[in-house]
């Protein structure tokens, strides 16, 4: 048994309180793999402990919403069968560590959490952001990055239709990498991640379990890795081919009535995959980790439930149709195996080698978990001058303009990424929305990503309001209805009252706007903690909009069309 | 002087490609095939004569450019 | 005209070949399983793009080592006409049914983008209705389509007219020697190309050059 | 038994990621570097023991998987 001394706790990041709460939940002391687990339920990243509170003052409703946020990702009504699921997701971190395979899972990760739900993902987007041209590092960041999200998008063919790009210092150490997947599944086929029943097969599908990602206390690392020699990598390598076969596998098995439930494992896999779809079924887990396809020897407890090894996916399946399951997956030669079964005890209880590691209530790791009301400050907005002069030749200031790397053509970025395959993708890059159509019918979706971080750095409320008005615009320019939005909200220091006061005033105002704009935000994802050395970046709710064309005959594109055609200014 | 650099994953990191060779191989009947990894092999040529100064100098490569340390180790190989 | 294309692992324009293919021919292709040994007796065999296996080792390497490649072999000596776009195209090289190799793009970047392309020979089965010379724009989308091949291979395919198509001139993406776009076998029943004419045969993407292939297979085998 | 197999690219073939390997580590100053050219290593792991039926083996995954001998040369090194 390892001991729990306090300094075990604090790296896992559990302050005392938390610490202390965790006792009394449990009623005695945490086992290591229960620290584990709380450590990383009890994140920023899974629990939202820092923005849940704020998050509930947006939208999320609307007659054509179907499932708001709390899924794997949004979906929305687009009329006949159809339904559109997607969602936006950060990979930030690891894309700086390693851009070429940070921005690889990132697409990965995105495109499990839209076919997870019965979708087939049929475009992708995504909304970059470095630090200036001239650092050292930029350049290396941007073609791997590019090249990492095009290898991925590329591989499981799916056309990678948008996004944008933007620079300035404040991303200098900490660049923002957003991925938004966008998926069709028909209204009565959609898959929800509620484990119901009991007594039901709890199934591992994908690649096998390694030693990746595993984040935790570096004590706790040093003691559970065998090969000390060489540092634990904290990125994944991604295999965009074995989530090609798990993509049709999945769908293959969507297509009988096999499935209960199903949940991909993103971070903290299996913890955080077992441990929300027994929350959300109301039911209890339990599995057996000896059973856990594994790609190294001797992984522990600890390891296995804390493992963020790519390209997997848990299921509930109904009892008797495992060996139809079973087949697909071999068909399609992927691991498939029997890991537990869910359970009316109301507990998540894991075991390894004929031993009980872990053994807890399902609510200590949901709505246990901590929610900070955390101080804040709400800012002025920014003084300052704008940086062209009105005085100046008009002309000098526009080819100024042009030139800056926020307004340069970003051909070179998306002639990197497969935009044309599935014979779909009616408006390309270049325009104001991608376009693509929903296959076999004469609609389409319209799809837009949008932020200016410069305004919300100005005025956090105002910034955020604008880029919900603009994703709203960009699909209207189309000749889209705007239907509803994904988020991902990369902030700061929450911990900084300052910061907090963006993060407040930034989800208070895009809530202003989706309400003005009868446009719900039904997915998204929070990204804290962006600084280097004690400066953030700029506050960047960057958003994601789809939008409908009842008639894609009837869309609209940039190009001039004819010479003599009368040109037309409206708004104010 | 001419150098040989290997870089390859290191231990526990998944190597999708080397997984998918090692497929292959069993499918076309080699059997007795287990673990599969792939990785680079890169050929330096140098006009440094000094061994150690060489040595040096492609370690320094290797950390900076041929190798991303997060996810990759490299190995140097001299030949006179 | 009966079709068939063949799925590998990780094929990915095996819907957009199978759209384009009924929409053009009116019938539905077969769709054949990578791991099957057998195919159904068609006219036309497509091997689609894609990324099988991953691209990993080499594209089209594993691919082509699969049960139905053998198949497909049998199939073309006898006759069958084949068409292998990007990926089969890499595919039909790996497996020696076209001479060469595609190697990594010159630019070392994947390139998707519409191309401009030379119609070189319009003697085939696959390019009877367009003209020599003629001009027409396919979307390429590929990160290994640099087609390279000794010199006396390159001259035997000009001289015997195998070269079907070239990248216009100046617009090479790939670095591909002499511009080549697309080849055909010896008894020009097999064509391999990278770009996708599949992509180009509904206005509403970006054309329909595309379209003329299709036809004049379907005018040959009907 | 371990093996190793390097698959270069054969000489007169052309190898722009050599080249730009080669250019990126001049722009950082590596002044002594020549010619750079990049290949493939392939580590494998054989449940056979005899030498010699090994490297048959070895042989054989290369012509027929492991390289393109249109464009590629093999090499192949076993370990005990
Ligand atoms: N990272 C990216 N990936 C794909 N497409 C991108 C990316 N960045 C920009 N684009 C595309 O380039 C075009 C111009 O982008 P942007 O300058 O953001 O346009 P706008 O200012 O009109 O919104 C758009 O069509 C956009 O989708």
């Amino acid at each position: 048994m390892t001991a729990i001394t306090p300094e075990l706790v604090r790296e896992h990041g559990l302050n005392e309180a938390e610490y202390a709460k965790v006792l009394e939940l449990l009623g005695r002391e945490p086992s290591i793999v229960e620290l584990g687990i709380f450590s990383v339920m009890w994140s920023e990243h899974c629990s939202y402990k820092s923005t849940r509170l704020h998050l509930k003052k947006l939208p999320t409703s609307a007659p054509w919403v179907i499932q708001g946020p709390g899924e794997n990702a949004g979906v929305i009504d687009v009329g006949d069968d159809d339904a559109c699921i997607f969602k936006m997701e950060s990979h930030n971190h690891p894309s700086f560590i390693e851009p070429f395979q940070g921005a690889a899972t990132g697409v990965g990760g995105i495109m499990r959490d839209v076919f997870t739900m019965g979708a087939r993902p049929v475009a992708s987007l995504n909304a970059l952001r470095f630090g200036e041209p001239d650092n050292a590092k930029t350049k290396h960041l941007v073609s791997g990055v590019v090249a990492g999200i095009g290898s991925y998008g590329n591989c499981m063919g799916v056309p990678t239709v948008g996004g944008e790009t933007n620079f300035h210092k404040s991303y200098n150490g900490n660049i923002l990498v957003n991925a938004m997947c966008v998926g069709l599944a028909k209204k009565d086929k959609i898959f929800y991640s509620a484990a119901k029943g009991i007594g039901n097969p709890v199934v591992y599908v994908g690649s096998k379990t390694g030693r990746d990602g595993i984040h935790g206390a570096t004590m706790a690392s040093a003691e559970f890795n065998e090969d000390s020699e060489e540092k634990r990598p904290t990125v994944q390598v991604g295999d965009p081919f074995t989530e090609k076969l798990l993509l049709e596998a999945c769908l293959e098995l969507m297509n009988t009535d096999a499935i209960i439930a199903i949940q991909d494992m993103g971070a903290a896999g299996l913890t955080s995959s077992s441990a929300e779809m027994a929350d959300k079924g109301g039911s209890g887990i339990e599995i057996d980790l000896d059973m856990v396809p594994q790609r190294e020897t001797n992984l522990t407890a600890y390891e296995m439930m804390l493992s963020e090894s790519q390209e997997r996916m848990l299921m509930v399946l109904k009892p008797g149709r495992e060996g139809e399951a079973e087949a697909i997956f071999k068909k399609w030669e992927l691991d498939f195996a029997i890991i537990g079964v869910t359970t009316d005890t109301g507990r998540m209880v894991v075991k390894h080698k004929g031993e009980i590691v872990a053994d807890m209530p399902v609510t200590a790791l949901s709505d246990a978990a901590p929610i900070y009301n955390r101080p804040y400050v709400l800012r002025s907005p920014a003084e300052g001058q704008p940086e062209f002069d009105a005085a100046k030749p008009a002309m000098d200031s526009l080819i100024k303009l042009l030139g800056t790397p926020d307004l340069c053509s970003k051909r070179w970025i998306w002639e990197q990424y497969d935009y044309t395959v599935m014979g779909d993708s009616v408006q390309q890059p270049g325009g104001d929305s991608a376009v693509v159509r929903i296959h076999g019918t004469q609609k389409g979706l319209a799809l837009t990503t949008d932020v200016t971080p410069r305004y919300c750095y100005a005025d956090p409320r105002e910034g955020a309001k604008q880029a919900v008005a603009e994703a709203y615009r960009n699909i209207s320019a189309v000749g889209g209805t705007p239907l509803a939005l994904t988020d991902c909200l990369n902030f700061s220091n929450p911990e900084k009252p300052e910061a907090m006061g963006e993060i407040v005033a930034g989800i208070e105002g895009m809530g202003e706007a989706c309400r003005a704009l009868d446009f719900p935000i039904v997915s998204g994802n929070c990204s804290l903690y962006n600084e280097t050395q004690g400066t953030g970046i700029l506050p960047t709710p960057a958003l994601g909009g789809v939008g409908l064309l009842k008639d894609i005959s009837k869309m609209a594109t940039v190009a001039f069309k004819r010479d003599g055609d009368a040109i037309v200014l409206f708004g104010e | 002087m001419k150098a040989r650099v290997f870089v390859t994953l290191k231990n526990g990191v998944l190597d999708p490609q080397g997984k998918a060779i090692g497929h292959a191989l069993n499918n076309l009947g080699f059997e007795s095939v287990g673990e599969v990894r792939q990785g680079k092999l890169i050929e330096v040529e140098l006009s440094e004569t000094d061994e150690d100064k060489a040595r040096a100098e492609l370690k320094d490569m290797c950390e900076k450019l041929l190798a991303n340390t997060v996810i990759e180790k490299y190995e140097i190989e001299l030949k006179a | 005209m009966k079709s068939a294309v063949v799925v590998f692992p990780a094929s990915n324009c095996d819907r957009d070949a199978a759209v384009a293919l009924e929409a053009i021919t009116g019938t539905k292709p077969h769709m054949v399983w990578h791991g099957d040994s057998e195919l159904p007796e068609v006219d036309l065999i497509v091997l689609p793009g894609g990324f099988s296996y991953g691209d990993y080792l080499r594209c089209g390497a594993m691919a082509g080592q699969s049960h139905i490649m053998r198949a497909v072999k049998e199939k073309a000596e006898a006759g069958v006409r084949v068409l292998g776009i990007c990926n089969g195209f890499q595919v039909l090289t790996e497996t020696h049914m076209l001479p060469g190799v595609l190697m990594r793009n010159a630019g070392l970047k994947f390139v998707c983008r519409p191309q401009a392309l030379e119609v070189v020979e319009s003697q085939s089965d696959f390019t009877r209705n367009y003209e020599a010379g003629q001009r027409v724009v396919f979307p390429v989308a590929h990160g290994e389509g640099n087609y390279f091949a000794d010199d006396e291979t390159l001259d035997r395919l000009e001289g015997e007219g195998r070269v079907v198509f070239k990248y216009a001139k100046g617009e090479n993406p790939n670095g591909s020697a002499r511009d080549i776009a697309g080849i055909l076998n010896e008894k020009r029943n097999v064509l391999g190309l990278m770009p996708h004419p599949e992509r180009v045969c509904d206005p509403l993407l970006g054309g329909t050059d595309g379209k003329a292939l299709f036809e004049g297979l379907l005018e040959t085998l009907a």
